[in-house]
């Protein structure tokens, strides 16, 4: 469980409550680079809440964050990005107006050179070029690249999700389960990505409620149950019946991780 | 007889030698123009002339001037018009007169107004004098005294304010409150009113500088429950403020004589037309109407409603 | 290091937050009563300037009296903003059921109550046909209500003004005057302020207990939801301007009654007032939620501030600029105030202001 | 693949064009009653489009809907929820501003008896319970039901949904990736629901990418490639490759079905 | 049976429908297009009528130049819209505006370029600091954008009438009413209309290409999303704000230099009208979706309207019905032909009208 190295970000004592709702307790929770975390629990457990928090959507009412050992103030999703976080909302967060290109790039448009790109013209023809490689890379089935998002497929939607982040990301990706509507090929797909990531040394945050998933992609397993972390585990240490255990309290692991 | 609202519908000049005369309103649906409407129809049905008629929704410069626009573009052969403004409304009468419409100025008038064959214009600031006049004859003993008028900035309603508030300084036994405005609005005006009546319980006289600022006040007055007590006095003498006099909510009233200004207008307009001598300017007058002399000498004086 | 324990639910349902809550508590919590102590507050403040004056009933019950019109239609506008709509129409449709009534009362000559309820009865029947239209043209045609409410705004003015001439209607049955107008029930509180009353009491019950109400905050809160349920959307959006237009006929008879005029060019600002009103109080523009108790409070704000200045004599011109300043304050106050309840906790105003309002 | 039954809702030809995306394209369909049939298919392929169009949310351009035989005009929502059809779309359609009970019953609220009831007064205390026994029978971690969902995690608002149709249908319901946001054991109550509410005689129609659920709980497949049914199989008679190569196109059943 | 293929892409990406269609395919597609048409319409019917008093350049000239001042104000309502906020302030800081600017350029005397100048930079910097103020309160304080902005409609309005007591201002240097108010390029194109057409030009080139107009419909889009990806949205909304209102301050010289006084009584419909305009070009009020050209044609059809009814003798009563049916009509035959063309098929409109306008 322990490790030498200095977690990318770590999280201590966070707690949210939403009216009588204690959406996080106490939570702790760390990820190291170069290794896919998944974050795995119940419904309800507090798992998106925390990926919020973590990434400056939500303030917490106590905790600290720590990046790269030294205390952040997470205080917005702009924070988060330019320390090289980035995340994939349960709840996609991509804006239906726009077409896959624009959100891929929106916030980090290629300008123009020059005067134009002073002025805030971009790189159309660029971007569209880019995004399609990026998509091609997931295998996603996203037909147009220029009709609004909010026109397409749930799978398409959450592929474009997907591809944005993963394309941005330099230390650190949370991915609030994105395979949930994929086809079986693109959530082949989507795990091979996400060694891919790994691979270059990015920490990735994987959520999801499919075990045989996350043994299949994960180094370490954290689990939480109403709001705390009930277990920090390698992924080789265990097994899809213990997993389900923690998740729904059947089993406990001794002591605070 | 024609309603009050309906002008006739467009016809070209020329023909048997009758004229088109347009007429633009200061604001669409005020009896003052409407009765001014009434007196152009009638002088222009003895001449044979036809009239258009058309007005901005509000007594507003910005509105009227789109209007003024498409009117030239249609080419009458004579223009009344009251300006909603005496330097916004120059440039477009100016244009046209320039085009060959003979312009006649009814009511309001402009900077320089030397384009118009002739201006026919009411005392405005006279008759807010007139209109303390009132006051000061039901309550000669003095006190305190307010004005609720529409908006700041409307000219005709301003000058009658600054006249009636030129009287009130020039005696001392009399206070003014100051203008509100009630935005024309009437619940506005009631509202203002029944919290000056709460602060001041002792104000003897109101002056409403147009009919929904008196019949707000008229309101206001009711529900604080002072009627009687305090002086209302209104501006124009259409039929709903005569009501409102004989009703005794209103205790007295200053008529314009908009149906002369009509006929005068349409007389100067026909006369410029012919190449005849047109009058310059012309000054019409005020009555005061009150209960004693509504049914008497002040009855010439109301507003007609139906043109006959 | 594993200990087994028998497998139980990771939450019960219902266990953790039913409303175990007092009443008191729930009150005070509720959105509406955030905006009330704003109310509280302004009230209080010029109480304390002119206790003599502004703090006495006399005076509060003009108040009320002169908001009495407005909290009638403000009841069909708090619907109506509740779906996400918009109607900019009552106004005109208060003056064109004010004409038509007016015009049929004086055919019918005469001052008593059998005209008076023929006159009070063709009012509500006009402005029900204006709302119908409305409603028909929103939900069937797909117009933005927007659109639809302000090419009726436009008709309906221009028919009452067709139908007058332009020039207002004086004949007003006095029974009309005296008993509804001016009069009063149990000597002191204005029979208009009562028929208000009875209008928003109703109106409160409706949307919070019934079908009816149940049905408009789901159309307002996702009307694609509400259709897939099988709701039927669009008969519910024609109700509810229907509603809109039907309380505009009866604010009709009710300004007729108090003004004895059809004031045909008056209530060009009723619209954004009411409007104001209802956002003020609480109902969201988009839609989904909304109280009728806070659109009331939301009346009185402006209402109690105009009635305040004037008695306090702050001049005319700044009297606008203050009004504006006051409503922007009363409804940033309540935004603090109703999202720290949100957090549960109680500090949030003062939280607020230190941590530069961050979202939560 | 023939059988004698009378299919309760059946699609013959359905096509429906998006701008220049053929959503559906000549697709077929039917369902049986007491039967699960699986309808899968690749990200974009037209599931979701043809959910909608037959549940009566979308027009089609062509194509007919037989309901017990006979031709019916599934024009609108409700003219579905009247022959005793329910759905659970992907995207919810949930109210987010009301509660859980609320949504449980929007457009079936429990009246009261007598003049109230005709007023349009409801049982609130009574559908409260009713909903509290539904969550608690898909073991929905439903926190509060005096809470708008809106406020509410991925899966808890999931489950509402599902509880929502297995409650109401009669006849058919279509669940749209019904087990996508939800968590294992969760999942586990849903496909056992599915099972439940099959043996009372309902067609149900389960739409996933997860082709181990698929061949759990289904009697029989269809697969949509395209806008067109490629396959229809009976769940017996194939295997977890074959169906991801009829859904890519890798494989392909010879003559139309 | 069963026959193996190799596996291929289900769909490769980008290969259905790239935008193969012409370019005036796509035009005629855009949603601006369709209520063009509308327009052309409308001024084909007068046309016909009215030959040669309608149909005549000095009239459409006429049409155009009383139409730029709200054509200025309509670019940043615009914007403004598309982030699904609301501007009621813009008429009333036209007004202030004009009326800083007016004293400034009073106090400093003279007729020439150089206070002339002067004015036009105070006036457009009064206006942005309302702007800004605006802005501020509705990202940074979440006050929504329709009391805020009610509320500075009230206190711009009031401080304009504090500065002038009340009374209109009147002394313009002449260079402005000569040469921007009633001055002409080419002979013939009022000088006003051409400053107009420049801000429309920029406005859609900004909004259509550029990484601020990108934003803008990003906000409206889902402002969520927006602030997710890092986008700083408060400051994006500011500065929508703060244009909307440079523009208002830009309007207001324009207007002084048109009517030579500060006229603080009109203006009370300009908020309504533009909005009224924009919203009939087709940019949606729940945001996301907007053009400047449909905004444009939107302000053109109740101003073609008015000046054909003028010039073809309509009664002022009747014109405000027919604007009002107009309008809805308007909206009404765009909406259809719009959703006819995302269906992909033409025969929309007669399609709705026999199958009752189901949604697809
Ligand atoms: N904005 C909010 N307001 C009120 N309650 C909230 C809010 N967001 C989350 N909650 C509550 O907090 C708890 C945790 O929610 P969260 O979305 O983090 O769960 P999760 O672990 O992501 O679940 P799932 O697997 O279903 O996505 C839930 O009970 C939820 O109802
Ligand atoms: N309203 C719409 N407008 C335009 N295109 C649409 C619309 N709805 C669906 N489409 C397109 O139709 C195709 C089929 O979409 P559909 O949602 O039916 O796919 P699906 O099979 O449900 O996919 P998924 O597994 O990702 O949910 C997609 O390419 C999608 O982009
Ligand atoms: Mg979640
Ligand atoms: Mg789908």
């Amino acid at each position: 469980m322990t490790t030498a190295q200095v977690p990318v970000l770590e999280a201590r004592g966070l707690s949210r409550q939403f009216g009588h709702v204690r959406a996080l307790n106490d939570a702790d929770f760390e990820v190291f680079p170069g290794e896919v975390t998944a974050l795995i629990g119940d419904n309800g457990a507090g798992k998106s809440t925390l990926v919020k928090a973590l990434s400056g959507n939500l303030a917490v009412d106590s905790g600290v964050v720590r990046f790269d050992g030294a205390v952040v103030d997470m205080a917005s999703p702009s924070a988060a990005s330019a320390l090289g976080i980035e995340t994939v909302y349960q709840d996609l967060a991509l804006a239906p107006h726009l077409d896959p290109v624009q959100n891929m790039y929106l916030g980090r448009e290629i300008r123009r050179g020059g005067l134009a790109g002073a002025l805030g013209f971009m790189r159309t023809r660029e971007m569209q070029a880019q995004s399609r490689r990026a998509f091609d890379e997931l295998g996603a089935t996203v037909r147009s690249l220029a009709s609004p998002v909010g026109e397409m497929s749930g799978g398409q939607r959450q592929a474009i999700a997907i591809a944005r982040a993963v394309h941005w990301a330099s230390r650190v990706v949370f991915l609030d389960e994105p395979t949930a509507a994929l086809g079986v090929r693109q959530t082949k797909n989507v795990l091979e990505t996400i060694r891919r990531v790994r691979d270059k040394g990015i920490a990735v945050v994987f959520i999801s409620h499919s075990m045989p998933h996350v043994i299949e992609v994960s180094d370490r397993i954290q689990v939480l149950r109403l709001g705390t972390r009930v277990a920090n585990i390698r992924t080789a240490d265990t097994s899809m019946e213990e997993l389900v255990g923690l998740m729904t309290g059947a089993v406990t692991k001794e002591g605070r991780l | 007889g024609c309603s009050g609202g309906s002008g006739s519908g467009n016809t070209t000049g020329g023909g048997s030698g009758g004229y088109s005369i347009a007429f633009v309103q200061g604001v669409a649906g005020d009896e003052f123009y409407i009765s001014m409407q009434c007196g152009i129809e009638a002088a222009a049905a003895d001449a044979g002339a036809t009239v258009t008629v058309q007005g901005p929704a509000k007594f507003d410069p910005t509105l009227q001037k789109p209007i003024v626009d498409a009117i030239v573009a249609s080419k009458p052969d004579a223009l009344l018009i009251a300006p909603t403004d005496v330097s916004a409304m120059q440039a477009p009468i100016q244009a046209a007169a320039d085009a060959g419409i003979k312009v006649v100025l009814v009511d309001t008038t402009l900077d320089n107004p030397s384009m118009a064959v002739s201006q026919i214009s009411s005392d405005n600031e006279g008759g807010g004098a007139a209109a303390f006049d009132a006051i000061k004859a039901a309550h000669p003993e003095g006190g305190k005294v307010l004005v609720v008028s529409t908006d700041p900035g409307v000219s005709t309603t301003d000058a009658r304010a600054a006249g009636f508030e030129a009287a009130v300084k020039n005696n001392p036994s009399f206070t003014s409150l100051g203008v509100q405005y009630s935005h024309n609005e009437p619940s506005t005006a009631a509202e203002i009113v029944t919290a000056a009546l709460q602060k001041d319980p002792d104000i003897v006289g109101i002056f409403a500088a147009n009919l929904f600022a008196a019949e707000g006040s008229a309101t206001g007055v009711q529900q604080a429950g002072r009627q009687g007590k305090v002086t209302i006095v209104g501006f124009d003498a259409g039929p709903a403020q005569v009501k409102a006099l004989k009703d005794g909510i209103v205790q007295a009233l200053v008529a314009q004589e908009p149906a002369t200004i009509g006929k005068d207008g349409v007389a100067q307009v026909l006369a410029a037309l012919k190449g005849e001598p047109t009058e310059e300017k012309i000054q019409t007058g005020f009555t005061i109407i009150t209960a004693d002399n509504v049914d008497g000498e002040g009855a010439k004086a109301i507003y007609q409603s139906t043109c006959k | 290091m594993i200990v087994k324990s028998p497998v139980t639910e990771t939450v019960a349902i219902g266990t953790i937050d039913e409303p175990r809550t007092s009443f008191v508590g729930r009150v005070v919590r509720a959105q509406a009563f955030q905006i009330f102590l704003v109310l509280l507050v302004i009230v209080g403040i010029f109480s304390a300037i002119a206790p003599d004056t502004f703090a006495q009933w006399s005076n509060f019950r003009l108040i009320i009296q002169n908001a009495s019109i407005l909290g009638v239609l403000a009841v069909g506008m708090t619907y109506v903003i509740i779906t996400a709509g918009i109607d900019l129409s009552v106004g005109s449709v208060l003056v064109f059921s004010g004409v038509v009534a007016a015009i049929t009362m004086r055919a019918l000559g005469g001052e008593g109550w059998g005209v008076a309820t023929i006159g009070i009865l063709v009012s509500i029947v006009s402005g029900l046909a204006w709302g119908v239209v409305n409603g028909v043209l929103i939900a069937k045609a797909k117009i933005p209500p927007l659109i639809v409410t302000l090419g009726s705004l436009g008709m309906a003015l221009g028919l009452a003004q067709i139908l007058t001439g332009g020039i207002d209607i004086r004949e007003v049955p006095s029974v009309l005057t005296t008993s509804i107008g001016y009069g009063n029930v149990f000597g002191t509180i204005p029979t208009i302020s009562v028929i208000a009353l009875v209008v928003i009491v109703i109106g409160a019950i409706v949307l919070h207990f019934t079908r009816f109400g149940l049905y408009t905050l789901a159309v307002g809160s996702s009307e694609i939801a509400t259709r897939r349920v099988g709701v039927k959307v669009d008969g519910q959006l024609i109700k509810i301007y229907a509603l809109s237009g039907a309380l505009a006929g009866l604010a009709g008879i009710l300004s007729l009654s108090q003004f004895s005029t059809t004031a045909i060019a008056g209530q060009s600002q009723t619209n954004l007032n009411v409007i104001a009103a209802v956002v003020i109080g609480g109902t969201s523009l988009f839609g989904g939620v909304g109280t009728i108790v806070g659109t009331v409070v939301g009346l009185f704000i402006p209402a109690v501030l105009q009635n305040g200045f004037v008695i306090t004599g702050v001049q005319p011109f700044w009297q606008q600029v203050a009004v504006g300043a006051v409503l922007i304050t009363a409804v940033y106050v309540d935004q603090v105030r109703r999202s720290a309840a949100m957090r549960g906790n109680s500090q949030g105003l003062w939280r607020k202001f230190v941590s530069g309002g961050r979202r939560g």
